[in-house]
């Protein structure tokens, strides 16, 4: 008698919490958002089944020496998954458009007004008393615009690991939902003659070009913003092993085994921040508000950039692959695609949309470079 | 209010905002001369992803990454 | 002189104790019944080989800052590589038998009697005063009996680390020896008519179920039995990545390069418990004595409640499928399959057996979970 | 005789047999109840390993990995 | 303005010192030998890379809690990587040549008076005052001359630390120049009717000679000379793998996924001994020195050896295969072949170079447990 | 002048080169004691890389890996 009620009591019926039963509805969510709507399936899965096994009640599974807790000391806290999954981006990333269009930079420079601006939301929020976020911490939520998974846990790790888990959400669940914030924000800042316009042909990227770009991308950052140096310092080092031609087998598991493992164990680890009490706050509440707002913000100034860039210069652009520079590669490149096709049906704006596309990652890493610098 | 936090944001803004154009004009420049010496050099040309095709594959290259 | 003196007492033939000797030949037999008998060739030959190099006197390699020790501490203590295992196996796994006839999963639950009985039955030689098992120790042995490694592996680290070694051994000698062991007690318990038994076929199993039973199976653990959540967790994890369509590049790498260094580094780490001074003992021959009982056991009470199931049930039973209920995939379903052709060269009943054999998988999980929650 | 420890031992059987039982029952009725809801919904549906190739196939899978 | 002068202290213009310059450009030398030169590619264009991250000023990569430094204690001072390496090293290599002419192994042993040699070089340079090596110092800088990049980090790590980044550099660095290095010697030492000499075919090797060897070697380090343990028994468990064929996927990982991830991992926390304060040194020079000497005199004694045997032996043996008793596998046996043809067209010395190859590798691993259990 | 030290690496270096050759003459010897007794049971044979093809392909195969 005594057993069955231990056993009782030992049941997850008899512990759970309301706020476990809640995060277990939203952790079902999310693998439904990635499932059935395919909305960044490699991360939504994980980190949503992650958050299932995090808030089973009375086992210690994202604690103690659970296998979660132990994948997010070993990876999380100290930067090397989300290194190691730019690595693989780097080996998988061609920056062949960018190129061919360094100008194209400065589209993934303006969007990252995204970010700034959401710091600086997350700090209005504060100074009006709704919220307590610190420097650090607002920091880490305007990473969220940066529109870059793994830039966004590495920095949320370093500044704020108590806000990873609704930072990661954030990041990846507005990422997935690009194609419906962005179009009527490029829309309502461009007119139909602008959408329509062509662009020139990308000129020919020698291969030596493409081996010593992340060589002169290490040496700058190297140069003028140390603390950007991990994160951009990995995305060449996988980047030279793509393009040098010498080490394929290095580059084949970077760009495979080594990213998926990393991402299995990435995911799993983030999941474990979406425990109840960690998780279940205002706070969340407020990342959630302010992340949706970089994004519309980083959409906005991209496009801005492009509309003005297109004025200043000979060479036609058009300034819906502005959008583009918020990064979420490669699904902004395609809206960008796409809102321009549906303007001029003749008009393929995708290969010149990945150039402020693949920026938009190196913008995003500079501003986690300076976040960092300026906040440790 | 908390008008300290606020103003050192809106510093932090600026600072920021400024580095991230500072260090891509940088880029730009510096991947400029880099094109310009590469090219004085007679080097093998590989087409830039211009083609109808290389625009697929790339984007499935990426897609398939990031979808699956 | 003295140097050559210095040589002699640092080799192997001055260092070596009749302890090493032994367990060198008895690593050499595990290669041979893995190499050239083929059996379990995945676990035995890596902790054949494990054990080889933690038997050579006089260098740390099982020990201090050795390899293989730093393996065992990196991830058997800590049940790190057994749930990564259970992962992939679950990315591995089809339960579509199962799906298509879940009343299969009573046999998968008869079958693990084998389990509690040798409990029973380390605790009856300890009162005896022939042995000297805790409850802790009884319920780690016991766990050969559920037929499955990785199980048998995380159970004893958890709670008999010092018996892992016997333990594992035992656990993949039997399995491999399933189609010795098993035969003769399923004749001995059926009737010719019985083994006869034709099955009808399985019934479609839709993609929906297959996504959705990964997630039913880890909520019901959520609710009745925390303590099995860390593996039954990771085994439907591996099994949504697997059916869930959207991640299969991360379904990829766990059933292949993420299992295979997983099952490399297991292995090695095991093999480091065949220590002479940690392996040979009167425990382990009490080990090795109760492991072969509890598969028997488990064979006999899957096969009976097969016979039981048959009788009650409208559809027909062939009771031999019960036996595979040990688990032992897939190794117990195709014995099953074979002593009903026997019976029948018509009686296919391969398939029908993989329920119980999956099933048995999920039962000694659900074992393993009450055996931790009850003596932790 | 440490009878305790048998005693200790016995109700830990009786236990976990029952709880097993429970467990496997509670699952067995989750997955029937889950089959039905699904089954009503129109769904794609995909065979399972019914038929004598698949069953090799399968067999073959697992082999494969336990084996090698 | 402030803010300006912050940002302008935290940046690599700022901070930089003359010794960071001064490796920056080294590495991107080391990069431009693997590269361009296409030396020894999957470690110089790691380590390369690595050195470069690690002399950016002002950024935790190479230290503290940085991704390199992490790496490097993760798997460089426990010798965990060079040792997985080793494993997969054994799942690539066919030791079929070296069973088919057992003989070929005393050339393996004679290439290894380099490392003795360099060895009493490093501390006659101590005992005249111009360097500062101690006995374990020296014996790391010796087994450069092992012409073995893993044995060379394995040894360097567990006896020199302060020393691997220059070792292992010297290793890599020899062991591409050994088309340079080694013809002129070879011709040096051997007449033109040696050079000209045939071999006869080599008799075929049966599987179960090919599945014993790895074990007979492991059980004759286990009794002679145990210190040599951990590297030839992970060579051997590898090769095991390879050979035995039960494990075909573990050993398919062994030698792909595995071996790349660990290459990188290990490069890069080579990369990590190259910060400027660790490497810039007079000792780095002498190392440098010493280790082209130690190559030479490897080379040296294996081709006499070469002409010692076959003057004794009745099957004629060409001494040019004496140099590839060194290893640098393959890289040896090939300028072996190389050089062969040079003197007779029809004389392909590939394969009967193969084996002291291969034994070149046994031989350096042997050497490395001497200096290991002699200085500890 | 550390004579010492230097002493201590003459002695290392001996003793070293002894026991490299010590160990690989018990390796020849337990490989052909090995090979004739392997030798005397039938077995399958298997040709060591005696043709040119072979070559070529192992070669290639060790390049392959160090050379990428
Ligand atoms: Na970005
Ligand atoms: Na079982
Ligand atoms: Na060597």
């Amino acid at each position: 008698m005594e057993l069955v009620t231990e056993i009782w009591r030992g049941s997850g019926l008899y512990q759970i919490t309301g706020g476990q039963a809640i995060m277990l509805v939203v952790c079902l969510g999310l693998l439904y958002l990635g499932i059935a709507k395919k909305f960044e399936p490699l991360l939504l899965v994980t980190i949503g089944f992650g958050g299932l096994l995090s808030n089973i009640p009375g086992v210690e599974i994202a604690t103690g020496d659970g296998l979660l807790y132990l994948l997010y000391t070993a990876g999380v806290t100290n930067g090397v998954f989300p290194l190691l999954i730019f690595m693989g981006v780097g080996a998988l990333t061609d920056f062949g458009p960018l190129l061919a269009n360094p100008r194209t930079l400065f589209l993934g420079a303006a969007a990252q007004f995204g970010i700034f601006a959401t710091l600086l939301g997350a700090l209005g929020l504060t100074s009006l008393g709704w919220a307590d976020f610190s420097l650090r911490d607002a920091a880490a939520i305007g990473i969220i615009g940066g529109a870059d998974g793994p830039t966004a846990i590495y920095v949320a790790g370093r500044l704020a690991p108590d806000l990873l888990g609704a930072i990661a959400i954030a990041a990846y669940s507005y990422m997935a939902l690009v194609p419906l914030i962005q179009p009527p924000i490029m829309k309502a800042l461009t007119s139909e003659e602008e959408r329509k316009i062509e662009m020139v042909q990308l000129r020919e990227v020698s291969k030596t070009e493409r081996i010593l770009f992340p060589l002169v991308l290490l040496l700058l950052v190297a140069m003028l913003l140390p603390s950007a140096a991990p994160l951009l310092g990995m995305l060449a080092f996988g980047n030279l092993m793509r393009e040098c031609g010498v080490v394929e087998r290095l580059s084949d598991t970077a760009q495979n085994a080594l990213i998926n493992i990393v991402t299995i164990f990435l995911g799993l680890a983030v999941g474990s921040r979406l425990q109840a009490d960690l998780f279940l706050d205002t706070n969340t509440l407020f990342i959630l508000a302010l992340g949706i707002v970089a994004f519309g913000i980083g959409t906005a100034s991209g496009v801005l950039m492009g509309k003005l860039m297109n004025r200043m210069s000979s060479n036609p652009i058009n300034p819906l692959i502005g959008a583009a520079g918020v990064s979420a590669v490669p699904m902004a490149a395609r809206v960008a695609n796409k809102v321009g096709l549906d303007a001029n049906p003749h008009n393929v704006l995708l290969m010149h949309a990945m150039g402020p596309n693949v920026a938009g990652v190196i913008g995003s890493a500079v501003a986690a470079g300076i976040m960092i610098m300026f906040t440790s | 209010m908390q008008n300290e936090l606020f103003k050192e944001g809106l510093t932090l803004m600026l600072a920021g905002m400024g580095t991230v154009f500072v260090f891509l004009t940088a880029l730009v420049i510096a991947m400029t001369v880099m094109s310009r010496l590469v090219g004085r050099a007679p080097t093998a040309a590989r087409t830039s992803g211009a083609t109808d095709d290389e625009i697929a594959a790339i984007t499935a290259a990426i897609t398939e990454h990031r979808r699956k």
